[in-house]
């Protein structure tokens, strides 16, 4: 079949706009045939180059004494964490994939997220996952789909990080309408290496031969990068060769035997092929390596018959690798693919005139500078909308407290997300110190002797509100629940949840977001070390509520410190460093009344800061039994969380005492930099001395008692839940919704 | 591809020595798409091939759903549960036979 | 004692396995590749749990036709221990060194979770660290861990004693509640019938480090260390023989080591 | 039960508007015994209640292995590899549907 003729048409139907065609034509001195049409379109869909947001990126803190690989730089940032040892990570979105198909969607995503790790050299220890879906109660066709979405996805996480054996040790669910038919499907993968192992992804060394290894190529997923750079929309149930399935076996043979070649000292460079497949791979290790790459694709190990150029190119068959291999050494390295029973291929050869070449049995079918395909995209700035800031909202409010705790607990964005993570296998490795359930998950990375806590956070009804305010908020959250762990924050990884940047308002939120994020790693010392980018999410109720999800990880200096947040034992003496605060804006509180409205809370980061510096000096003391953050539901709902979190149900009795504050605004304000920490009866007055000495504002709020319920008074009112209630609000909630 | 084309219902006699049961029984057999990557079917290959079917083909591995219906079921519904439910379009066919 | 840590490819429980034996005083262990096919110089060995080749078509079922398991069928014919850990025991029935077979969970999901199992017997290779009707307290982490086996074959199991560990409350009561995966009468872990042989859906291996949470699952890895000779007070008879499971009254809890 | 008695191999001559290969395509059925819990048939046939088809009977969901074979392969070993490899007696039963 021949190529088909270059016409506009086909032009706008590869998403190049007019203007970067005849950038194409000026790089290349000529036209593109139809295979380098489709090279362009994906290498230069928003996926693959962030035309839309680059700019916006190069804003954020990138560097600091702990970087050893830069953001951008590599597949991962890579970070320090002493004594020789360092950790990868990012996080990843597979939304789209998802939306289509939620189990493959999903899997296929933890498999790219994991790859991009060893591809670091790297061993993956764990992941997370955030995950964003309409609402699930109820009988309406959509709740029904958004059902089917969220077991599919956790079923496909399930599968794949179970099966490769990578503990899926935390994460978060939200659920919100501003995400029906395009949930987010956000996984974050952590890896751990000496310094000296540090792998990198460019063609160097002209001359060395390029292999191929892993899955054989077959149509699927064929350009999925462009899939991802465009809106939802009912058609895009038709993009079905989009969707990829994922093989974790196969990978987990990959990663074992990528990590035993780089051991082996055979690779020059390597790196994975995600999105845009073996087109992404070859031109970023040239451009990287500041050589040429040539490869023939008739060597190309295939699962499919009669695959055109076009199509091999721009496959993203998953579980593939290229392999820059130093001539002279393909001998041990094909020893090592036929060990871990890997189909591979030697299919070119590293050149020096800066080309990505590719030819079909000898036939050049491809031409292309590689630098300026791989970096030199167009870049845009997108018109961004003016900024409005979100009205003042009335506070008075009254509600019944006792129902209002209970429906708050039930909010399925509130609720246990135990029915989730026991889906995951959080155990394997042998490293969760806190198990999913508690503010930061605990890992032991035995091979380093090192402890890490990780979380990942994002409200993003305080980033609908105000963009800036909710990301900076996002990072705070993430650095608080690592210091109520007992964990230093040490870098972020971020994956930028957007609706179509065409929209100004869209763009609005993007670049505020951005900034906010920047200025709160600032703040926090925490470098940006990579992340993603996805927009275009949009479904046809509108753009999602922005979500620039925080992927934050720490390391705790002694298994002493470990700290969960569920109280252990009568008499324990609880209290609250931070102030009572006031701010109802943007609460669930306000959206349990169907009301998405007012600021959210401000960030103060001197007060923040003093709060975790607080509650971490507290913990290194050993003074510290329990600590949990004040997140979603303010006071009441952390009270009842630590209540309710560890291995058996624990009573708490509270006094507020007489605070001049409406009881509804007292207990369900998301006021920032808030943590409940219990300690042991004998500390409880020494802990409020140190407090007071550090200048943090702190209260005692009550005890742990032996009486299954949480008794709260104040103001003279007093308010009883038993336990076993609201265990079965909060506990049980999504299971109840889930399994009928 | 499965034996019939996706999504055609046959109405089979009952021949070939089947039992014959008062209710309909029909059985749906969800298959992954040709194009589609099928891991289990090929690790199954791989393992008839070890075990002395050296010269195996492809393999592929669905599913098979025997559903017992009352005679006189809505089958068009059946049809409609089969796409919805029992298979995923995106990237599995279906073939429903019904045995009255 | 020299353990065999069984390596197939999916394997991802083995370096879990070799880390806590070779944290045991008087144990050591070393990997063994699925393409090797001899087990000498080895005095027990461990199948671990994973996902051996990808576990399509059936958990264990490719596995079972590995070179090693040749070898470990021969192993276990000597009266070698073996010890099958989740996906090790889907292997040990699929390869028919053990009776019955594993199948998907009667929730349909993978289940992580501490869970309480007890002993039913403490007079046998596995379990003489422990005492019949100890609770121990090990994780969980399965598809596919609901224990089937036909009335006949449970029967037999019954009489032979060969049912080592059945899922209980925290009061040893063995109760539907208690059951994480639908499992023939709680079943958890069961030996073959010369005693040498074991597979068990819990795993131990997972509960040997405080820092974890427990370290009850030391309990079977140091029965094999101590050896079966250990002497004990006389079992009481028939305990763990009562057939109506769920209306057995709970035995004496014995603590734990 | 499967439509078959399990076990036998039924040669069926392609009839039925089945498409004609040059080799062998084998299509080996695997079902769940009845007497062991099937909790997917079940929340399958709970499912399609709830999308109309009210009084569905039992459902059962087994596996479809379809095999693609070069003429004149050894049947015995396909038979003992469908007994061995593709199903587990204790729990499965399994049919072998060849069309030449
Ligand atoms: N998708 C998920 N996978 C694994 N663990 C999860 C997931 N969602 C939530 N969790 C766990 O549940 C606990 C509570 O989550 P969340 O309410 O988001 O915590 P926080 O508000 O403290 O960040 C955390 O331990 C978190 O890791
Ligand atoms: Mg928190």
């Amino acid at each position: 079949m021949p190529d088909p003729a270059i016409t506009p048409e086909l032009i706008a139907k590869h998403g190049l706009t007019p203007e970067e065609y005849a950038r194409v034509q000026s790089i290349l001195g000529r036209d593109p045939n139809f295979t380098e049409l489709g090279v362009f379109s994906v290498m230069w869909s928003e996926h693959c180059s962030y035309k839309n947001s680059r700019l916006e990126l190069k804003k954020f803190p990138t560097t600091g004494e702990k970087v050893l690989v830069k953001a951008g730089e590599e597949n991962a940032g890579v970070i320090d964490i002493g004594d020789g040892w360092a950790v990868a990570f990012k996080m990843e979105s597979h939304n789209h994939p998802s939306a289509v198909e939620p189990f493959q969607g999903a899997a296929t995503g933890v498999g790219g997220i994991i790859r991009d790790i060893f591809t670091m050299g790297a061993r993956p220890v764990f992941s997370l996952n955030s995950l964003r879906f309409g609402n699930i109660a109820g009988d309406s066709a959509e709740a029904k789909t958004n059902r089917r979405l969220f077991a599919g996805v956790v079923s496909g996480i399930s599968h794949y990080g179970n099966c490769i054996g990578i503990p899926t040790i935390g994460g978060e669910v939200y659920f919100d309408d501003s995400y029906n038919g395009n949930p987010l499907v956000n996984v974050f993968c952590l890896g751990i290496l000496r310094h000296e192992q540090i792998a990198r992804g460019g063609a160097v060394g002209v001359g060395n031969p390029v292999f191929y290894v892993g899955a054989e190529t077959g149509r699927d997923g064929l350009a999925g990068a462009a899939f991802a750079s465009r809106d939802l929309t009912e058609e895009s149930k038709e993009d079905r060769p989009a969707v990829q399935v994922g093989d974790p076996f196969r990978e987990k043979l990959l990663l074992e035997a990528c990590l035993e070649l780089l051991a082996s000292g055979c690779v020059a460079g390597i790196q994975d092929m995600g999105a845009a497949g073996l087109t992404c791979s070859t031109c970023e290790t040239a451009s990287r390596g500041g050589t040429g790459v040539e490869i023939d694709l008739a060597l190309v190990p295939k699962r499919e018959t009669g695959m055109t150029p076009y199509e091999t190119l721009l496959s993203e068959s998953q579980e593939r690798m290229l392999v820059i291999v130093k001539k002279g050494e393909e001998a041990k390295v094909k020893e090592i693919f036929e060990k871990w029973d890997l189909p591979y291929a030697h299919i070119g050869e590293v050149k020096d005139d800066g080309f990505m070449r590719v030819k079909e049995n000898g036939v050049t079918v491809v031409e292309i500078p590689a630098r300026a395909l791989a970096d030199d995209a167009p870049v845009y700035q997108r018109v961004a909308a003016l900024k409005t800031p979100p009205e003042e909202i009335d506070c008075a409010i009254d509600c019944d407290i006792a129902d209002t705790l209970n429906a708050l607990l039930a909010h399925p964005s509130i609720a246990s997300k135990r029915w989730v993570w026991r889906q995951y296998d959080h155990m394997v490795r042998l490293g969760a110190a806190v198990l999913p359930g508690s503010d930061a998950a605990v890992f032991l990375v035995r091979e380093a002797n090192k402890i890490l806590a990780a979380t990942s956070d994002c409200n993003a009804v305080y980033c609908k509100q105000d963009p800036r305010e909710g990301a900076k908020i996002a990072v705070a959250e993430a650095a608080r629940n690592l210091a109520c762990s007992g964990a230093v924050p040490l870098a972020v990884t971020d994956n930028l949840n957007f609706g179509n940047p065409h929209k100004p308002e869209n763009f609005l939120q993007l670049r505020e977001a951005v900034e906010g994020l920047a200025e709160a790693c600032r703040e926090f010392g925490t470098p940006v070390t990579g992340g993603n980018v996805s927009l275009y999410n949009e479904s046809p109720a509108g753009s999602i509520d922005p979500t620039p999800t925080v992927g934050m990880v720490g390391l705790i200096a002694d298994a002493r410190h470990i700290t969960t947040q569920h109280f252990k034992s009568k008499d324990d003496v609880i209290l609250l460093i931070g102030e009572l605060g006031h701010e109802v804006g943007a609460s669930h509180l306000l959206l349990l009344a169907g009301k998405k409205k007012g600021p959210p809370p401000r960030l103060d980061y001197a007060k923040e800061k003093a709060v975790q510096d607080a509650t971490r000096a507290l913990i290194r003391m050993g003074l510290v039994q329990s600590a949990h953050d004040c997140a979603e539901g303010g006071l009441a709902v952390n009270l009842a969380e630590s209540c309710l979190s560890g291995p058996g149900p624990v009573g708490a009795e509270i006094n507020f005492g007489g605070t001049g504050i409406a009881p509804a605004i007292l207990l369900f304000n998301e006021s920032q930099s808030r943590i409940v920490i219990s300690v042991k009866k004998q500390n409880a007055t020494a802990v409020l001395a140190l407090l007071e000495w550090r200048g943090v504002p702190a209260r005692k709020l009550g005890v742990v008692s032996k009486n299954p319920e949480l008794k709260i008074a104040a103001d003279g009112s007093e308010w009883n839940w038993s336990l076993a209630d609201l265990e079965k609000f909060w506990g049980r909630r999504i299971e109840e919704l889930m399994e009928g | 591809m499965g034996l019939v084309a996706p999504g055609v219902i046959i109405l089979l006699s009952a021949a070939h020595g089947q039992e014959i049961l008062p209710s309909v029984k029909a059985i749906v057999t969800v298959m992954p798409k040709p194009s589609v990557l099928d891991p289990q079917g090929a690790a199954t290959a791989e393992a008839m091939k070890h075990l002395g079917l050296e010269n195996v083909g492809h393999v592929r591995v669905g599913k098979s759903i025997e559903i017992e219906l009352p005679d006189g079921a809505d089958e068009a519904k059946l049809h409609e549960i089969a796409r919805d439910l029992l298979s995923n379009p995106v990237i599995e066919d279906y073939t429903i036979q019904i045995n009255h | 004692m020299k353990f065999a840590v069984i390596r197939f490819p999916g394997s991802n429980c083995d370096q879990d396995c070799i880390h806590v034996l070779n944290a045991l005083p008087g144990a050591s262990a070393d990997y063994v590749w699925h393409k090797d096919s001899s087990l000498s110089g080895f005095d027990a060995v461990v199948v671990p749990g994973g996902f051996s080749y990808g576990d399509y078509l059936r958990c264990g079922a490719i596995a079972r036709f590995s070179p090693i398991m040749r070898a470990v069928q021969d192993f276990a014919a000597a009266g070698g221990i073996v010890i099958g850990i989740c996906n090790g025991f889907q292997i040990l029935c699929e390869s028919g060194l053990l009776p019955g077979a594993l199948v998907r969970n009667r929730g349909l999901h993978f289940v992580c979770q501490h869970i309480t199992v007890r002993v039913e017997h403490h007079d046998t290779a596995f379990t003489n660290a422990t005492w019949t009707g100890t609770l121990l307290n090990i994780p969980i982490a399965h598809g596919e861990g609901c224990y089937f086996a036909d009335d006949e074959t449970l029967h037999r199991l019954q009489i032979n004693r060969q049912v080592l560990l059945r899922y209980a409350d925290s009061q040893g009561q063995i109760t539907d509640a208690a059951n994480p995966n639908g499992s023939r009468q709680n079943i958890a872990g069961i030996r073959n019938e010369a005693g040498n042989v074991f597979g068990l859906m819990p795993h131990p291996e997972r509960a040997c480090d405080p820092l974890l949470g427990s370290t009850d699952g030391k309990a079977i890895f140091q029965s094999l260390l101590d050896g079966p000779a250990r002497s004990r007070d006389a079992e009481t008879p028939g305990r763990g023989d009562a057939v109506n499971l769920s209306v057995s009254p709970p035995p004496p809890v014995a603590p734990a080591l």
